[in-house]
């Protein structure tokens, strides 16, 4: 059952220190309404789960700018020099995950899978702490489920159900998140009457949805 | 040679590698200009990690959409017959074999082809991005590089930063050479414009076998 | 009782159950009918495992649509706001934890929650289907069938088939009793119409804890 | 590089002893014409991979009737009962899987997976002997991951770029068997231009399909 909420209440379901997943590709397809609120909210010692930390003054990367932070579990950090910065100095903590890895291990919490076994990583730092399984004498990395208290999502459309459909690049993690946290937020650019998305073409099934959001583009 | 020269020098060649109808993935920066040398007949298919197939040119100025970028974040265009998917497709695509080619840039490669180009330990960390998928599961992985970093070896006998995989890389592609990676260690197969192997051999760490067939 | 009460006492018990906007999967045969005594204020969601959210009734005679079927293959509708999607993500709902309920037939159940339903060994091998999949993933495992085969025990000390899983049965509903699984064992919470203390004893092997409670 | 061509053409790429991944579940949503055609080439020993074995009048369940198969990797063989008497006879051998592990393994083959960790099966006849991996306190099975030489898909509609879309409920386990199999040829009701499937709604990228067949719905 969805409802649909404003950007000030979404941003407030957010607490201090939650885990949060945000979709979004360098801030293409991210929920950047909704973190602008966190942002003027300002809730602290975020977790945070994304691909990346997007550029200073966009997304996520205006969370790492305002020291929001304490942890980031991300694939590349390269477009926000503020992040390495703050790596550096010991202020921010991040996990470098590759980013396969990272798709499979939110959508392995999704799935009630165990692990993900990907060659990926092998011999080379990321393997660090690690179990490795041999499988038919070939080598895996076991890398663990994430899920996350809450996932910040960005969707080019919504039904009143919840259904979302994504636009070209944007659909990146924004499935896989959706599958994965407690709580599930979608800003979405359009929101549309039940039956104006096709069942066939919804790409995140409402029963993952708990709220959507009317975003600004 | 200019710079604008190197990469053309490089890009043209490593375009000669790719098949027709190949899925092929370009890394970011300099591997990105091999599709300029790629011409429609070849029907090569454009991968991009951040969710799509059918990759095309950068969007024209005033005709950017905000939803179709590519993995670096810049508007491009996506050709009749692509398609759109998630992350955990993209990289189903990638993990699974399913990707002929995939092109990328390296700080230091090594005799065991091994690569290492994702990070300078507290000097440069940017991450590894998709690359450490793309190297393990891409049929082929060709690192296309300027040889020598201001003439600081790039081909080394073993990488001294991180790896990003280890055995991967299947050749290296420079303005000075081509070399292929095999089980008796690096062959050089082809010279750059205007190159001797002494040349090559000057700027390159790694033992070198030089191929019968040397072009 | 005739058959067609006892499908629908267990079946509208069941329907209690189920809270407003719960996700809710139904197996085949029994707990099918178990949609017919919920009503649309309760948004119930149900899904069908092979591949959709929104799983409506039967479709009308004339009316069938040849790809809109139920997990038993038979003709149904998708209700507004309904989505398909295919088996992988179906099995990432039902494993993930993302069903609130499932419904399940049995052919026995024991004290620990352990469930068989899907062989006789030597006799009849249907297979599992999504039954171990849904058992294990859903938030709370509901058996729905007739408390006895003919007077023969179905709720055991301890199951003698092959289980589906072990210790994932929260709650059984049979015509003459609902019985809850909890870790002191089975707690008989309430009789079925006409039916008392003893005569559900008579047909349950499995010690049964009496609640306090008892409707 | 996609190719349509005709059914005894995609029939006859199927040779004897072939593994082949075949989509549908109880038949809808499976490439019933391409069946028709192997029945007719009578290839013999095909190590099957199917959600069923659906009913002894349609698709698989044909093949079964026809004394093709060697070995079923199914999850349910109650719809068609020469299965089971076939099984019981010791002409035929049945892997039984559940389904939701079936779905993985098919996904972990195309993925380049290592493997799937799972809780479905544990403690039952299933387990058998596989490796079981305590990760963290919980028990998991793994499970292999599932090629094929061939696999057989259906879907609604595909474009001449090969993109597959799949009506309703027919979509089920073609998607992840695009991806598990040496060559991928899919039986389609109605093949259109490029362009005439949204690339947001491909379901299957053309890239996982070599050929397409026009079959009768």
């Amino acid at each position: 059952m969805v409802e649909i909420i404003g950007l000030q209440e979404a941003a407030e379901m957010v607490s201090d220190g939650a885990s949060v997943m945000i979709g979004g590709f360098i801030g293409v397809g991210g929920p950047n309404s909704i973190i602008e609120a966190l942002i003027e909210n300002n809730v602290k010692d975020l977790t945070i789960i994304s691909n990346d930390t997007v550029t200073p003054d966009l997304g996520i990367g205006k969370l790492v700018v305002n020291k929001q932070i304490k942890k980031a579990i991300v694939t590349h950090i390269g477009t926000n020099p503020e992040t390495g910065r703050q790596m550096n100095a010991g202020e921010l903590e991040i996990e470098l995950v590759p980013q396969g890895t990272l798709a499979e291990r939110i959508r392995a919490g999704g799935a009630g899978l165990g692990g993900v076994l990907t060659k990926a990583g092998l011999k080379t730092p990321v393997e660090e702490g690690k179990r490795k399984l041999d499988i038919n004498g070939q080598d895996y990395l076991l890398e663990m489920p994430l899920k996350a208290d809450i996932a910040l999502l960005k969707a080019s459309k919504a039904d009143k159900a919840g259904n979302l459909y994504y636009n070209g690049a944007t659909r990146n993690f924004n499935p896989v998140m959706a599958t994965a946290a407690e709580l599930v937020i979608a800003e979405v650019d359009e929101i549309v009457e039940i039956g104006e998305i096709n069942p066939n073409d919804v790409m995140t099934p409402g029963i993952f949805v708990n709220f959507i959001v009317k975003g600004g583009r | 040679m200019e710079k604008a020269q190197i990469i053309e020098t490089i890009a043209k060649r490593v375009a000669k590698e790719l098949n027709k109808g190949d899925v092929v993935n370009l890394g970011i920066g300099l591997p990105t200009f091999v599709a300029n040398y790629v011409d429609a007949e070849m029907q090569i298919i454009f991968q991009s990690e951040n969710g799509f197939v059918g990759l095309g040119p950068a969007a024209e100025k005033g005709e950017e959409n905000a939803d179709i970028v590519n993995a670096g974040g810049l508007p491009v265009t996506i050709l009749p017959g692509g398609a759109f998917f998630d992350s955990s497709l993209s990289f189903s695509i990638i993990r699974g074999g399913h990707v002929d080619k995939t092109v990328l840039g390296a700080l230091q490669v090594d005799e065991q082809g091994n690569l290492a180009n994702w990070m300078i330990p507290g000097k440069m960390v940017p991450g590894m991005g998709g690359a450490m998928d793309l190297v393990v599961g891409a049929k082929k992985v060709i690192v296309a590089m300027e040889h020598s970093a201001k003439g600081k070896p790039k081909i080394l006998k073993k990488c001294t930063l991180p790896l990003t995989a280890a055995s991967e890389v299947d050749m290296i592609i420079t303005e000075m050479a081509v070399i292929e990676v095999t089980a008796d260690g690096l062959v050089l197969t082809e010279l750059g414009p205007e190159t001797t192997v002494e040349d090559v051999i000057a700027v390159t760490e790694a033992e070198l076998i030089i191929s019968d067939a040397l072009k």
